[in-house]
């Protein structure tokens, strides 16, 4: 097993000073740092090894074709998917989510319908949805989360009815860092034969994920925030939904047969991936997998557990500082208010002393609305963070405090 | 720390704590929305204005210390003037805050604005403070929104 | 200038060998290859700058944001669109054609309407309006070519009329290498106010593109055919169009104000470009763009238009071969037939001796049927070739020959 | 140029040259399609059969000399058999181009297919070869699609 001291050094980018202090990078919702080895495969795939994938008899195609393949096993396996053809590639978990509400929920849905999220979705999984419902004339409708910024379980049930087609939920909140109890949830929806979707853009970087046991239809994510490369996300989808589904995009390599007379379509994966997909972006996501697969998640649950741990005992004893979303269950994402200090100003104190956090709605404006605050400031660790970095932004946190006199 | 302490200034602090003018202005003859959809710092600027004078003007701001200390000093230096002063007043604000070289500060023309000059090093902050005046400049053209993009 | 003859030692991927033999890349068309510029950059950026961009304070978010921002002007400005809003960034020509018929086309199109295209379209631009007609009930018009593989202006006058509403072709031909006279065909579709996309996915890695000169509504392209990394494509659109169209996907950054009660949707390009985007790949392309520019289209052409003079007379040397595509304005594309030796066949026997080219449809199955073919071998060129890879073309070519005692 | 001969033999350039029973069976008793989406290639394989014993076979084959080859080698293969030996040679023709280990040829059990044991080092070649096959077991199942991918 790796030590956690050394991990940072897998990560170049760390090893740097922003405003003349060492960079403490805490925005790792917004986008995760690669590793070396992912940087190095993405060039090494360009420098050496790049061509086009799909209907090339040379060499490199051939070869191309084949890494690009071995990604989507990699990514399968990674979630337990029970085969290689129900990973499709995408840009990230928001192309992913629209896909979903094209190529299912606008088939599948009827004036009066209604579409289940929460009151804390990102907005990747709400404007889809309220794009689909107003072209279908289905409501979109979300179900209650509690103070603490838990899913309001009699709610949710409350909300299921004839009329519900689809639900759609945050695995992990990005805002909030809480964990769903989606198992349970998935399977109430279940029982009712609702088909559910699963935003695990949070989620796979923190804990494994086995869409099997989890019992859904669709479940998206993105490279990026997974130590990977950015402009790459995966869709999940059980096959016998998938291969019911009409295209979403048209073009190359996901036709059977052209004419002007009528177009036939492949099978899935290759039905949703029209056009010359990100190749390297493929290839570097299954370094990254790799590399987490290495790392462990034992150890990758321990490193983060304490650091949660830590930082929420630290923000805790700052007297202004309120911790926004205290639920039981939590990934290391602490959003938080101090008093008359703005979020954006507390972002701005904080990147002079080099450390990156993030201030705003986090895509979350409805959640927003219901904690009855603008904006809130957010630090989100990883497993590369240590208690130093976070003894930093305690001190930091105090200087805010002295200067808006909380 | 120096530059920080630039930003964060007494001056703009006082203003974000207790902002002038934040009220809405009743009856007024116009008003515009400034809005950042990158930040989401959001205000009203309200006017009471005859074609050539600006009689009295009100900001009300949800957003940073740096939009609000703007909004709120803008109210203080632009009341009560020629709408061609409060024109050349606007652009001279754009440029303290935006031009492409140092600014030299006139404290006499710039007033309580000068205090706002910190904000140059801090480039993801200067549409805050530039958000007030663009509201202003809707707000005397008669459009209702402005944003800073 | 540059010497021709180290062109290639920009571009690491060539000094290797495929199967025993130095590798002589013709598979332009499929996909460029990357100068080290544009891969070092994306790795610089990756290990030392990467953050989400939008939204962020910090001083990583910040420059990556302005990074971001800077590859969309250098963009706009190759292309000399009008203002840097007028470029969108998606995943590759491919998307951009499928958000225009979409944004676009479906909100225009009525039962009836008609969608002109041309016979030579690749399946990128023939398959998304299909899409589109059967939602609408308009329909695919395709204008004929000739022989050699030029649109026949008489039949496209003669296929205008009262219901075209869009009209959408191919700038120059991936399986053909046919420029088209795209201006003079926009100016008798603008006089009768059509808009027009022009698909330039093979025109901009050989020929200057001015969208303002040329007239069209949209122009489309891939990173990954322009030197650029792959996963990443532009859309340009006039502002007046854009600023008018319904959005594409929806989630984070594309939005204004997101509530239950509706949402609003931010101006252009913003607009259309939902969820986290290919940063690293519009940084890089931004790199590709330079590195063109610093090249200079004089020489690119200079180079290109005697290489295809060149490999145009040395295949027709060869008795069995009938080159496909003998229009009078040309990239340095070469299909081909063989009379029995089935593409496939030759490809095989290329690569053995290390030389990459493209067999099959080329994503272009009505164009093979109009031109009675089922398949060609195809040898697309860029400025990095040279004579002697023509000439080891040559000699290859002529052991198919023996082999297939044609 | 050792495996490109290999691939390329006299006996493979004969099939693809002068492919036997090639024309559509009439009267058959099913037929599948193959197709290979990825290069292109189109066949068609007829058959007349009992349900034990498979009288006789043909392959129309629209694509490379692989699959040409393959097809009309396939058709002298599996004519005049029980179906049952028509499966196992099948498999063991699967076996023979796909299989993990260098497979061991014997002449008698694999007959003119041994020729085409050389598209195992040309692994984008493969699917040439088996299209036909698959397209068989389609067309003795009832099937009448096949597609290799
Ligand atoms: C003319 C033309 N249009 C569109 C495309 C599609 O490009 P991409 O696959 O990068 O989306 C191609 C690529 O093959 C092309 O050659
Ligand atoms: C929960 C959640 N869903 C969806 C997304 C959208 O991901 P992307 O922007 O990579 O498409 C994010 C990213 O912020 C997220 O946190």
């Amino acid at each position: 097993m790796k030590k956690a001291s050394t991990l940072r050094d897998d990560f170049p980018i760390l090893n740097q000073e922003v405003n003349g202090k060492p960079l403490i990078y805490l925005d790792n919702a917004a986008t995760t740092q690669k590793p070396k080895v992912v940087i190095d495969r993405v060039s090494s795939f360009l420098s050496e090894e790049n061509a086009n994938i799909h209907r090339g008899v040379h060499h490199l195609s051939m070869n191309a074709t084949k890494a690009y393949d071995q990604a989507r096993s990699a990514v399968a396996k990674f979630i337990n998917a029970n085969s290689d053809n129900e990973i499709i590639f995408v840009r990230g978990a928001t192309e992913a989510i629209n896909l979903v509400a094209n190529s299912f929920g606008k088939s599948l849905l009827e004036k009066g319908d209604e579409i289940l999220v929460t009151e804390m979705e990102h907005h990747a999984n709400i404007v889809p949805w309220q794009l689909v419902a107003r072209e279908t004339g289905a409501k979109v409708i979300p179900i209650a989360i509690t103070d603490h910024g838990e899913i309001d379980l009699n709610d949710f049930e409350s909300k299921i009815n004839k009329r519900t087609k689809i639900a759609s939920f945050i695995h992990v909140s990005n805002a909030l860092g809480t964990i769903n109890p989606a198992k349970r949830m998935i399977q109430i929806l279940k029982a009712k034969d609702i088909p559910v979707l699963l935003d695990g853009a949070q989620a796979v970087a923190h804990q494994a994920v086995n869409v099997q046991d989890l019992g859904c239809d669709f479940y998206v994510f993105s490279s990026h925030k997974l130590f990977g490369p950015d402009g790459m996300g995966v869709l999940y989808g059980r096959n016998e939904l998938l291969s019911k589904m009409s295209p979403y995009q048209g073009g190359g390599d996901m036709i059977e047969v052209v004419s002007f007379d009528g177009t036939t379509f492949r099978e899935p994966p290759e039905r949703f991936e029209a056009g010359t997909p990100n190749i390297s972006g493929a290839i570097g996501l299954k370094e990254a997998i790799d590399y987490i697969n290495d790392l462990g998640w034992d150890t990758i649950e321990k490193i983060e557990s304490s650091l949660l741990k830590y930082c929420t005992e630290k923000l805790s004893s700052i007297p202004s500082l309120k911790i926004i979303g205290t639920a039981q269950k939590k990934v290391p994402v602490l959003s938080f208010t101090m008093g008359s200090a703005h979020p954006h100003d507390i972002a701005t104190i904080l990147d002079s002393k080099g450390i990156a956090v993030r201030a705003g709605h986090h895509c979350a404006q409805p959640l927003m609305k219901r904690l009855g605050v603008s904006a809130t400031t957010r630090a989100s660790l990883s497993f590369y963070n240590n208690v130093e970095e976070i003894d930093q932004l305690g001190e930091a946190l105090e200087q805010v405090s002295k200067i808006f006199e909380n | 720390m120096d530059d920080l302490s630039d930003l964060y200034q007494e001056i703009i602090l006082s203003h974000n704590k207790r902002p002038r003018n934040s009220d809405p202005l009743d009856p007024s003859t116009g008003q515009a929305e400034g809005f950042n959809p990158l930040c989401g710092d959001k205000l009203t600027v309200y006017v009471r204005n005859s074609e050539n004078f600006l009689e009295t003007v009100s900001c009300d701001t949800d957003g940073c210390a740096i939009s609000r200390a703007s909004g709120s000093i803008m109210t203080t230096m632009v009341a009560n003037k020629e709408i061609i002063e409060v024109e050349k007043l606007i652009e001279d604000t754009k440029l303290l805050l935006t031009g492409e070289d140092e600014p030299e500060v006139d404290l006499i023309e710039h007033g309580d604005m000068a205090a706002l000059i910190g904000v140059r090093k801090f480039p993801a902050r200067i549409k805050c403070a530039t958000l007030a005046w663009h509201a202003l400049e809707s707000a005397l053209k008669g459009n209702n929104e402005a944003t800073t993009e």
